[in-house]
């Protein structure tokens, strides 16, 4: 586990270089410093293969400049080289010892392949959830627990999440480059991953497979808390306190009503209908993101409302710049309610 | 009225084919234009040229597409090109750069280089052989028009159904995709048949296949490559195509289809591809590390069957471009060691380059700045992808920009640089003078630097989490730098591509003749004139060992020995047809894209039509008879 | 008997015996060919993989066991069988310089192609009716897509065979037309192996389920 | 010249009423295959789990007395044809195959 941290650190040669050239700024989610095993039986590998490639290369690259200075054609120089045809031993040379560094590549590799394809164990104790993509959000499921969420996966610590995957339109791929690598989501077909985290955090992800206009903003984040606090968190998605409290609120739900509420379900309302067709937003004060892109506040909120097509070009969401000024305030002040 | 239009284009064109233009005068005109003599050439070497200047047109196109894309990245959260459109760009600056310039362009050097090479007069099928490129040129362009009518294909050049279906990508984008893809596809097949019946059947006296310059050995197993991998892609087109015009349902998963299914074919084809567009440009690099170090080729038998080889696994690796679509443990196990399998070939062409070199007295002429270039950079691409050969390290890989870094290694690092020491090592015999040196090394050095400026940096870009073919970051990613150093590389390629055109310019300017063997050559292309004469070789040259022209030279010759006395060459007449059969393809393109069915059904009936006019045509070519070739050869020699 | 073999052995003093490879063309002709049929086997693979994938997928309309007749495509497959014989005897004439017997056979090759072909179109019109059309599903997708190819494929031959009769009647056999039926005949054959996997794989293999 | 001719022409005679003979053989091989296929599938005879593999094994039968008789294929005289040939019928089969069971 922990060669693969220490490997990275070990590439710092590379690593401080390109942060040299990128003026130190700090990549926020790299796959050199993994919290979770599965990224970091993901990142042994990759450094094993460095390491591999990296004597091929420098076998390669010593050999090349040798030839390249000492055979030069010097001025003057008119003669004919022996024209050899080949060597025997040698060429068997480069036939074996590339055959050896694959196998030393080989067998982890498979074994790694193996237990990354590790299903849910069949006793219940695991926690699942049902992860469907759309274009362009994320829907997570706890079948188990009974919760449906958008956009933030909640995952306690030290624990294995087994993750099934399936699209509901076209094919997605689920990335959380600090936890574990990716796996597509197709539609008609559910695939199963695994993931943990081993400290608590928010882990940005991204869609990486191309699934239409906004397929660079189809954002999400892995929140990984304590087994408390996500129980804690479990409990109020349970329970969540959805209801208005101030008249604006209560007006804010009426607009809700009349224009979200064909797409969008928050639990613990009486509601008539529970759409489906966008993320479901019972706790949505509490996400970190509006959208799963900006940081969730009036402002944001207000832009997305207004325009979501200018955010995510292709989004199913219409817009909503024909409520005035009180309605949208009051949609906003509910909205921000929803614990 | 649509159908109205139809009978009357048909009436027309049936007319045009059948009387073979209706004004005398007006078709005497065309005839003695320059312009016909080019569109009705039959001749090799200048199907080689239209096939360069057809692929450098669309390489204006695919860079343009880069650049515009390049600038969008350079901030986070810019609002240059977004959404849609830079799906657009990314897919044709693809699907563009793979099919209608590397294609092409290694075609040019097959067509000028491989007949020549084998002492032959012509290519096996001469026709076919112009069919192929005008096919080629007409799907190119039918695709790019689909700038000009309102939207482009967007769906990656991997074309992934369902964002590809009628359903997430409105409009007829994809429809220009499918269409032209097809037509150029059947060019290209025949092209790769043309040139595999030319290597077995019309090898000169005494060049048996061992004794083949390995030029000629890697387009062979290129154009098998097509033979095998271009039918799977026709395959996977008709079902798209069927499934976009026809209502078909092979990929929604509504009506049970399955979008995997296309997944396979196109990759079953698309694997080969790679080796289809790398090899030919592995037979560049050997022929002029040979000839710039002047060796013979190092284990020459081992790179052929290396080369064989790698055309064997490439049909048997497709699915590691697939590990991450859940085809379970066991397949994913299989195909990551058969692709790392692919290393050994590939590692012994690598180290039997530098054994050429060992030895040899190397001289660094542009071509050869290339070829030594091209080491260090195919390596680099060549590690990352037995890197990428790893399934669990490849689910991080997977479509992020280190796939992108990857590939370009392979694509830019081997393919133009192996296309770009072609051209500088094959123009002489293309036009009769050499390409300036001094500009080229610039062009060189430029390019070189700007390549790895742009892509290196690319590997670390995709590992700190940016996905491929995104349009934009968020700025809290931490990648704005990088990717702006990036974008520079770009700009930097830019300006050594236009360095070439600088290049082209001024030594046409200041053209001085290159004679029969600027290079010191040891196969046959160099014991002939430059140009070439348009019957390449007056008598044929008898073969008796590999690289023949050395080894005569070595013997004290100058020139080969012939295998046959002088006496009158059989010749094809040039035609139109190929144009006409040609132009038919493109209206049956064009109608299925307008989703008029009956336009597209009556270019067929032109391409067909066409063919039978062929096939009834006592087209027996003419004879060059002996005093004009001996004239031809004493000005040239002059 | 043997009067009209020596007469038709004297007129085949002028052609060698395998005309189709007499000339350069000729043998450029048909390896190119040989290599064209190699990329068809993989098309057809292709196609018949896709079919494979997809032949569950009849959501409401008829199963395979439901939908195919035996009968039919027993009469089908000896028919197109029986062209195969045919056409190879075609070429027995050419290489015999036996312009007739070349013609007859070919004529019975284009006839018997015909057959089939109003065989197929038949069955298909039955199956339209049962429900099962090109868009019903994605198993009649890729049924009519595989089957309809191969029909296209006879059609095609049945046309190219027609118009090289033609040709062959205004020019008779020489070392141009030679190549050309050789090649027809060669396409014919591999139009018939197609079929022998069609009917192993689409219709035994959908009755067996 | 006259006896060269002679010798020719009977050789040639030998030649097509031999392969006239061959290639009926083998039409009736073919029919034969074929009729065993339909039975195997129609009258129950073959245990449920073979009838695939031997309905697959004969038309794969039938597709080398096709390449051999009919079409002429002789393998020491067209080996590169027939190695390519062979080529593209095992691409094609991996294709099938991958398709059929990866899907």
């Amino acid at each position: 586990m922990s060669r693969g941290k220490h490997s990275a650190r070990l590439l710092s040669i590379f690593a401080i270089l390109t942060l040299l050239m990128t003026g130190c700024e700090e990549p926020a989610k790299t796959v050199f410093d993994p919290k979770g095993s599965a990224g970091e039986s993901q990142l042994d590998l990759i450094m094993l293969s460095i390491y591999i490639m990296i004597f091929v290369f420098v076998v390669v690259m010593a050999i090349f400049f040798y030839v390249l200075i000492r055979y030069r054609q010097k001025p003057g120089d008119n003669s004919i080289p022996k024209q050899i045809e080949g060597s025997m031993k040698l060429e068997l040379l480069w036939i074996v010892i590339p055959i050896i560094l694959l196998a030393i590549l080989a067998v982890p590799t498979l074994s790694t392949t193996f237990s990354l394809a590790e299903e849910a164990p069949d006793n219940g104790d695991a926690l699942r959830v049902k992860v469907t993509a759309h274009q362009y959000w994320w829907e997570f499921e706890y079948p188990d627990l009974g919760i449906k969420t958008a956009q933030e996966l909640h995952i306690p610590t030290n624990e294995k999440v087994y993750l099934e995957l399936t699209s509901d339109d076209v094919i997605h791929s689920f990335w959380v480059p600090e936890l574990a690598g990716k796996q597509d989501l197709n539609p008609g077909k559910t695939n199963t991953m695994w993931l943990d985290a081993k400290e608590p955090g928010t882990y940005a992800g991204r869609c990486a497979e191309l699934c239409g206009a906004s397929h660079a903003l189809m954002n999400f984040e892995v929140v990984a808390e304590d087994r408390s606090d996500f129980d804690q968190w479990v409990a109020e998605r349970k329970n969540p306190s959805s209801e208005p409290q101030t008249a604006e609120q209560k007006a804010g739900k009426e607009v809700f009503t009349q224009n979200c509420m064909s797409c969008h379900a928050i639990d613990g309302t009486k509601m008539k209908t529970k759409g489906d067709k966008g993320p479901n937003l019972t706790g949505f004060a509490k996400r970190n993101k509006v959208a799963g892109l900006m940081e969730n506040n009036d402002e944001n909120l207000e832009k997305w409302l207004k325009h979501p097509d200018q955010i995510k070009p292709g989004t199913y969401m219409p817009s909503f710049d024909y409520l005035n000024k009180k309605d949208m305030n009051n949609l906003k002040e509910y909205l921000r309610s929803l614990e | 009225m649509a159908t109205i239009v139809t009978i009357i284009v048909f009436i027309l064109f049936l007319g045009a084919i059948l009387t073979g233009g209706y004004n005398k005068e007006l078709m005497a005109r065309f005839r003695s234009h320059w312009l016909w003599d080019w569109i009705t050439t039959v001749d090799h070497k200048k199907i080689g040229i239209l096939y360069a200047l057809g692929g450098g047109f669309f390489f204006i196109f695919g860079g343009i597409e880069a650049l515009l894309m390049r600038m969008q990245l350079f901030y986070p959260n810019n609002d240059f090109i977004v959404g849609r459109t830079f799906n657009e760009l990314l897919s044709m600056h693809g699907t563009t750069m793979i099919f209608f310039v590397a294609m092409p362009l290694l075609f040019a050097l097959m067509n000028v280089a491989v007949p020549l090479q084998i002492g032959a007069r012509d290519v096996a099928f001469p026709f076919l052989n112009a069919l192929g490129f005008w096919l080629f040129f007409a799907g190119g362009l039918l695709m790019n028009l689909s700038w000009l009518f309102g939207n482009a294909p967007d769906a990656g050049w991997t074309n992934y159904v369902p964002i590809a279906a009628n359903e997430y990508s409105a409009g007829t984008g994809i429809d220009y995709y499918v269409l032209g893809l097809q037509i150029s596809g059947i060019g290209t097949l025949i092209g790769g048949i043309n040139f595999l019946v030319t290597i077995i059947n019309m090898r000169a006296p005494g060049m048996s296949f061992l004794r083949m310059p390995l030029f000629t050995w890697t387009s062979f197993v290129a154009s098998a490559l097509i033979l095998f991998g271009f039918p799977p892609l026709t395959a996977g087109l008709f079902l798209i195509m069927f499934e976009r015009l026809f209502g078909a349902n092979f990929f929604d998963v509504a009506a049970g289809g399955n979008p995997i299914i296309w997944q396979h074919l196109f990759w079953i084809f698309g694997h080969p591809e790679v080796y289809i567009v790398i090899l030919p440009a592995f037979g560049v690099m050997s022929e002029v590390i040979s000839t710039f170090s002047k060796k013979r080729l190092f284990g020459y038998t081992s790179m052929v069957f290396a080369t064989i080889l790698i055309g064997f696994l490439g049909f048997m690796v497709w699915a590691h471009h697939m590990f991450t679509v859940g085809m379970g443990p066991v397949a994913n196990s299989i195909f990551a060691i058969a692709t790392m399998a692919i290393a050994v070939p590939t590692g012994i062409k690598v180290f039997n380059w530098l054994f050429t070199m060992w030895g040899g007295k190397i001289r660094f002429t542009t071509a050869m700045l290339y070829a030594v270039g091209f080491i260090p950079t195919f390596v680099m691409g060549g590690v990352t992808g037995v890197m990428l050969a790893s399934p669990p390290a490849d689910y991080q890989y997977h479509d992020s920009y280190f796939v992108v870094a990857h590939f370009h290694y392979v694509l830019i690092g081997g393919t133009v640089f192996g296309v770009l020491a072609g051209l500088y090592y094959w123009w002489p015999k293309m036009f009769g003078y050499t390409l300036n040196e001094k500009i080229g090394k610039w062009n060189f050095w430029l390019f070189f630097i700007g390549f790895h400026m742009t892509f290196f940096i690319q590997h670390f870009i995709g590992l700190f989490g940016m996905p491929r073919r995104v349009f934009t970051y968020q700025p809290e990613d931490g990648l704005t730098l990088i990717n702006q150093i990036s974008t520079y590389g770009a700009f930097l390629m830019a300006v050594a591509s236009i360095l070439l055109v600088v290049n082209i310019v001024y030594s046409y300017r200041h053209r001085v003749p290159a004679g029969n063997d600027p290079w010191d050559g040891r196969t046959l292309e160099w014991t002939i004139s430059s140009p070439a004469p348009f019957y390449n070789f007056a008598q044929l040259p008898r073969v008796r060992a590999l690289d023949a022209f050395w080894h005569e030279k070595m013997n004290g010759r100058k020139e080969m020995e012939p295998a046959e006395p002088l006496g009158p060459i059989h010749m094809p007449n040039d035609t139109h047809l190929p144009f006409v059969m040609t132009l038919g393809f493109f209206v049956s393109g064009l109608g299925f894209v307008f989703r008029s069915n009956e336009v597209g059904v009556l270019g067929l009936i032109i391409v067909i039509l066409t063919m039978f006019v062929r096939s009834f045509e006592k087209d027996h070519g003419y004879h060059v008879e002996t005093d004009e070739i001996e004239k031809t050869e004493k000005g040239a020699n002059a | 008997m043997s009067t009209a073999e020596l007469e038709h052995a004297k007129t085949s003093a002028g052609l060698p015996p395998h005309p189709e490879r007499a000339t350069m063309e000729g043998r450029n002709k048909v390896l190119g060919f040989w290599l064209f049929l190699g990329a068809e086997t993989v098309l057809f693979a292709c196609l018949f993989g896709t079919y494979l994938a997809l032949k569950g997928s009849t959501l409401d309309g008829p199963t395979t066991q439901e939908l195919y007749k035996i009968p039919m495509v027993a009469a089908a497959t000896i028919i197109l069988l029986t062209s195969s014989l045919t056409s190879v005897l075609g070429v027995l004439g050419l290489h015999q310089n036996n312009y007739k017997k070349l013609m007859f056979w070919f004529g019975v090759t284009v006839l018997l192609g015909a057959a089939f072909l109003g065989l197929e179109i038949y069955e298909f019109v039955e199956y339209v009716h049962e429900g099962h059309t090109f868009t019903s599903s994605a198993f009649g997708s890729a049924f009519y897509t595989l089957v309809g190819t191969h029909g296209a494929h006879v059609l095609f031959g049945i046309t190219w065979i027609t118009a090289l009769m033609i040709q062959a009647r205004r020019r008779g056999i020489n070392l141009d037309t030679a190549p050309k039926f050789f090649v027809a005949s060669l396409y014919w054959h591999f139009v018939d192996v197609v079929w022998v996997f069609i009917f192993t794989v689409v219709y035994l293999m959908g009755k067996v389920g | 010249m006259e006896a060269k001719v002679q010798q020719n022409q009977t050789q040639i005679k030998k030649q097509s009423s031999e392969s006239s003979l061959k290639h009926l053989i083998s039409f009736g091989w073919m029919i034969l295959l074929t009729a065993v296929a339909f039975a195997a599938v129609a009258l129950n005879i073959v245990p449920q789990n073979l009838v695939i593999p031997l309905i697959l094994a004969l038309a794969v039968v039938q597709v080398f007395l096709q390449l051999f008789t009919f079409m002429h294929l002789d393998f020491k005289k067209h080996r590169l044809t027939v190695m390519f040939m062979f080529t593209g019928i095992g691409i094609g089969v991996i294709c099938a195959v991958a398709l059929w069971i990866l899907v």
